[in-house]
């Protein structure tokens, strides 16, 4: 998926900013690598822990059970132990960082999209070392380790439901996103004085759709192996019971994005496209909004969602045009709209839903509901959203904020008109003298030449 | 326990061994069919390495990789590797799927008795699984000697390579029978898991035989020995290429271990999984940061540099090939932080040998594949296996034994550094005397794609963006052809 | 492989068109979701069904049990089913719609690739709609479900043998795209008064390329899925065995395509190139016709059958040449042909091959001939070739008709010179303006001097 985002942002920035928005997701794959390993995964993982953080493993080391952790990773007998003793589980696993670790990975990507092509470097250095190392395994802890504050939940069994991420992992980015790109303030030329918008289009149009296609089949994977296990009775349902919803839902997202967006315009009165990007954008939002709710959910409800996230889509796309904050990916509509969505909605539409502590009985999502607790589900989802919001905002701004006062966080007017790549990078994306046909390359004063014969 | 009981229980260990075979066969597909993959990023990486006029062949080149490959690797490779009965030195069956049981023995199973259990082939998720790693070290000598390559040269290398040179390597580490996996009397095993050595040191070695024997490009060196870069033409295609290679490295590690239904099978491939990522992460980043204090040491200006980076990142998934199924993720860390010095100092080095290697795959390859050679036996956990017992590598306290693994890691390193290079060099030599090797100056200078492929990889795009004239049509650029009337 | 696709098209396309293209294949995907959902997987694999359509499954609901389908999906039971006891079979399975809609989807996108450049887009969607909710569901319904006629033969174990789709798939795709390239006629520009030819090359080779080795990979899911089990004896050696059949296949297209350009051109005494396109094309062709029988069939027949499908490919490529139909990425030549020699050669190589009815014993193929049957085989699969040629062929041809006798078929002269991106879509591929490095994007009249500047 990390291929998905880099490519997705690539095609939509400027020729000129295409090496560093590159850069940038390859760092986030790196620099998240290494930090979810030091501490990231202990913070979100790490047992003991309390109901706001976890603390151990850390550099994945067990600082409780020094001994037993050495056994897992000296000792030769862990590998033929017999299948009759018990099985020795541990509870550090090295499948699930890295599992982890890509869904830390994607979050922390999906700001870079909304902050493209004007920041410093070493800021985005530095914010992605919070966000995968701090910011982003803190709400993973509360939601999705049993003893987090919003996972416990209030003992009788109300629980936060958020199977693959819509809030923990999409929220969590779409709401960086959103204050960064406030505290950024838009590009150079998007807005004009009177309050118009000018379209700085990204240079490739094929480019990000092909990063579109892999993101979804990226988040085939990603809501597919939220699950986790493949063993228990009815794992393969489920997956397929996902996979299938996440289809629907950026189907119908999809094309609700697209024929709102040409309706739209053309009851304004001005030209109506089929535009791609929206409808790969759309779709995008539609998979975004299922990652909630997909494993528990009927294939109908799938569609209902994703056609009203297709329809927020639209919405937050033209919220943001109209407080003139300038989000060059639409990253904030897709991931904080769509996630948004998910995490509403899914408490409404699910199958199963919430288990009553007592009697240990499933009551179903509002529509099902047999009691109570499935109203106050929607409401502990809600309460969710909120606090990741606010603990996600409230870090960025400071984070942001502070930057910016440092006066670090945007690169200057020079740089940001004559683009990143050459002066940061010192590689543009396509050199012009790799494209001349019939000119030996040594001939450099000829370059000017041969652009024009060629 | 009752007749009906033992029956069943009897069932069901049939059953389980079936999944188990299949499970093992499809978890080696599945990696395999990543793996292929990387193909994919390798023409990649190479087609935004090269100049535009130059796009469509070296694309050609990686298709045909996998096609030629295949067929070569069919026919004599797989036999040659892992063809048994063989020798310490070479397999020799199954030439051209020869002698394998293909069908019979599942259809057995099916009918079977109770009784016992035979497995089924698994010839054919070998073969598949074996075939892309071949492929890979095939591919690692296109992008250096890309640009100047004859068509003819690249095709005949890539069947010898995939059909000869590699399979014996393969052969003499991962098969059985090789004596650098029997340890040819000294009880030692190489420690070589998924090819730091076999795959990158092999694909490294032909790849510095291929540029130093077809010498720079046109322009690539001045005559008073100043080295002029000659930029790729695409940095996005680079780094979707080098993308998707980093998602087939984790599978080339992960699947390595090739079945999945053991005691114990998944632990070890999520800790290869662990490491490799987190040593192309280490190395990423260091050499982005040696580029970087390098580069402002020589008076050069600093730049942050993705090819740097990325190939850094590679380099140090290279580098822990070789053990990354037997370190701790620390040790990944180390392993990835030297890879990725290491590969900014190798790039400097072949450039002062005058080497003109347009995608680094020497430094990447052979000097990452090099590195992890020599680091797993160091930083192994379990180590040698001695009569049985993991004696672990030299930190954990196996003193001699594990000294001597080091040490026959080495051997390995040599025999098959100079098994390569020497096949190479003569293969290489021979061509270019025989006048194969090297394109005309001609076609080099105006491009081997509309010389030899009559396709040009960009016919109108770029042309639009630098004149400025979109609605014009450009009707001297249309090729007329007649059709056969 | 829709990604593969996508971008083999977009590449082989001018640049001019390059986003519609892209359009057409995310719909594909989208729209196709939402129909097979709502009535293609009934018409497919509905129970009951007669020998000719299934109906049932209609939105994911099963008409005849509807308790049990609320059980499936309702009741949390399932999931915690003994292992001894006898397992719940639905069916109605999420992972089998899953797979069989991206099949779906696949023989749906072949389609746009012999209709690019010139095709009205809500025609497009039109005829997009037919064919994944009712042509192809009911050619799956014949061939792979066990009440369809050419699968349940004539009770003597007579059957089509079509393993992953060369007739199913790619036999209807290419039949749909050739009816649909005849009737729209050529691009303006492809074929001169005087019976020459122009050629009208795609704007860029690298992301064709880039499309072609995905679909190298998609191939061998495509085809190593088929088996649809894991768990039975020999189900990994035949998964195994197909992607190996699949590789060679495709490499033995690629090689003989290639040279068969070569010299066919060197000896007309023309220019002679090792071309790339045709050899990706070539070895797509290759594994298209692999698909009817990679399961049961030694290596060296696919060598064979996919060099027979390299000339295959080559034979179209000319014939359509010749008779003056357009079809800007070879589909027909890929997917008719390749399908065609698939479907008529399988039954010839396979070594298993057919079940007697009464002794359940297999009497291979004609090379392994125990039994008439073989023979028969062999005609039974000819006769389902014709059967799906003339259904998918009768159908577009009154889909296509009408539309042409509508008049909204094909685009105006007008759009097809200035380019369907600019004026349908609102987004070129590729906007100038986002190349030009140090210019202020407002000022658009200096983007010339910007061009020479670089």
């Amino acid at each position: 998926m990390q291929t998905g985002f880099a490519f997705l942002e690539a095609g939509s920035v400027r020729s000129k900013n295409t090496t560093n928005i590159i850069m940038k997701n390859v760092l986030d794959l790196f620099i998240g690598a290494i930090m979810y390993f030091a501490v990231g995964y202990s913070f979100a993982y790490g047992q003991p822990g309390n109901r706001f953080i976890g603390h151990n493993y850390f550099f994945a080391t067990n600082k409780d059970e020094v001994m037993k952790t050495k056994i897992l990773t000296l000792n030769p007998q862990i590998f033929s132990f017999l299948l009759t003793n018990k099985i020795n589980t541990q509870n550090f696993t090295y499948a699930s960082w890295f599992f982890q670790y890509v869904f830390a990975a994607t979050a922390s990507t999906i700001v870079s999209g909304a902050m493209a092509e004007r920041t410093e470097f070493t800021t985005y250095m530095v914010y992605c070392t919070f966000l995968t190392g701090f910011v982003y395994p803190v709400i993973v802890h509360w939601c999705w380790t049993d003893v987090g504050w919003l996972q416990y939940g209030t003992g009788t069994g109300l629980k936060y439901i958020d199977y693959a991420g819509s809030g923990v992992v999409h929220l969590t980015g779409g709401t960086a996103a959103f204050v960064g790109a406030i505290i950024l303030g838009p590009r150079i030329g998007r807005f004009n004085n009177d309050g118009t918008v000018n379209d700085l289009p990204g240079h490739t149009v094929t480019v990000a759709a092909l990063g579109g296609f892999i993101l979804f089949v990226g988040f085939m994977a990603f809501n597919g192996g939220s699950q986790l296990t493949i063993s228990n009775p009815g794992d393969g349902a489920i997956v397929a019971l996902s996979i299938m919803n996440t289809v629907l839902g950026g189907a119908s997202g999809a094309i609700v994005a697209m024929l709102v967006y040409k309706t739209t315009d053309a009851i304004r009165g001005e030209d109506h496209y089929w535009s791609l990007l929206i409808t790969i954008n759309g779709g995008l939002t539609g998979m975004v909004s299922m990652c909630a709710g997909c494993n528990d959910m009927l294939p109908w409800a799938a569609v209902v969602i994703g056609t009203v996230a297709g329809l927020a889509f639209m919405t937050w796309h033209h919220i943001m045009l109209k407080l003139r904050i300038d989000d060059p990916l639409d990253a904030v509509a897709v991931h904080l709209g769509g996630g948004l969505t998910g995490v509403l909605l899914a408490p409404i539409f699910v199958v199963k839903g919430l288990q009553l502590a007592e009697t240990k009985e499933y009551v179903g999502g509002i529509i099902y509901g047999k009691h109570w607790l499935a109203f106050q589900g929607f409401g502990w989802n809600l309460l969710g959203a909120v606090a990741i919001i606010i603990w996600t905002g409230v870090i960025s701004i400071l984070l942001f904020g502070s930057m910016s006062l440092l006066g670090v966080l945007r690169v200057s007017e020079e740089v940001e008109l004559k683009g990143l790549d050459k002066l940061k990078h010192g590689e543009p994306a396509y050199p012009i003298e790799s494209y001349c046909d019939g000119v030996p390359p040594w001939s450099k004063g000829k370059v000017k030449q041969c652009n024009i014969k060629v | 326990m009752n007749e009906n009981e033992a029956m069943q229980l009897e069932l069901l260990r049939k059953q389980m061994a079936i999944l188990q075979e299949n499970l093992d066969q499809f978890f080696m597909i599945i990696n395999g069919m990543f793996i292929f993959f990387m193909q994919c990023g390798f023409a990649f990486l190479e087609a935004g390495s090269v100049r535009s006029s130059n796009t469509v062949n070296i694309l050609m080149k990686n298709t045909l990789d996998v096609f030629v490959g295949s067929l070569s690797f069919f026919a004599f490779g797989y036999p040659f590797a892992y063809g048994r009965p063989g020798n310490s030195f070479i397999g020799h069956n199954n030439f051209f799927g020869a002698n394998v049981q293909y069908f019979e023995k599942s259809v057995i199973a099916n009918n079977q008795t109770l009784g016992g259990y035979e497995t089924s082939s698994s010839y054919f998720a070998n073969f598949f699984f074996q075939y892309v790693f071949a492929a890979t070290a095939a591919t690692v000598v296109s992008g250096a000697v890309a640009e100047r390559a004859d068509f003819s040269c690249y095709i005949i290398y890539s069947f010898t390579i995939t059909g000869f040179i590699y399979p014996v390597g393969a052969h003499w580490v991962w098969s059985p029978d090789g004596w650098l996996n029997t340890g040819a009397g000294t009880g030692l095993s190489m420690q070589d898991y998924a090819g730091s050595c076999v795959v990158h040191v092999c694909g490294g070695m032909a790849a510095l035989a291929g540029a130093k024997i077809l010498g720079p490009r046109l322009g690539r060196f001045s005559d008073d020995g100043l080295d002029k870069p000659i930029p790729g033409h695409s940095v996005p295609l680079v780094s979707l290429g080098a993308f998707i290679l980093l998602v087939g490295f984790l599978c080339f590690n992960g699947g390595s271990i090739q079945r999945i239904s053991k005691n114990g099978d998944g632990l070890e491939v999520s800790l290869s999984v662990t490491n490799t990522i987190l040593s192309g992460s280490a190395a990423g980043l260091s050499s982005m940061l040696t580029h970087r204090v390098h580069s402002m040491v020589k008076g050069k200006g600093k730049y942050w540099s993705l090819l740097m980076t990325t190939n850094g990142g590679l380099t140090g998934m290279v580098a822990s090939c070789a053990g990354c199924n037997d370190i701790a993720p620390w040790a990944a860390l180390l392993t990835g932080s030297v890879a990725g010095v290491v590969f900014v100092f190798a790039r400097q080095f072949v450039l002062w040998l005058k080497i003109d290697d347009p995608l680094d795959a020497i430094s990447v390859h052979l000097f990452g594949g090099t590195v992890g050679t020599l680091a797993a036996p160091i930083l192994a956990i379990r180590g040698q296996t001695i009569n049985g017992v993991s004696v672990g590598g030299p930190i954990y306290g196996g003193g001699v034994d594990a000294w001597r693994g080091v040490g026959w890691s080495l051997v390995g390193l040599f025999s098959i550094g100079l098994w390569s290079g020497l096949c190479c060099f003569t293969l290489f030599t021979t061509l270019d005397m025989v006048g194969l090797m090297r394109i005309p100056k001609s076609v080099e200078e105006s491009g081997i794609d509309m010389q030899k492929h009559g396709e040009h990889a960009y016919p109108e795009t770029f042309v639009r963006i630098i004149d400025d004239r979109p609605e014009t049509p450009r009707k001297n650029k249309v090729v007329k052809r007649n059709v056969a009337s």
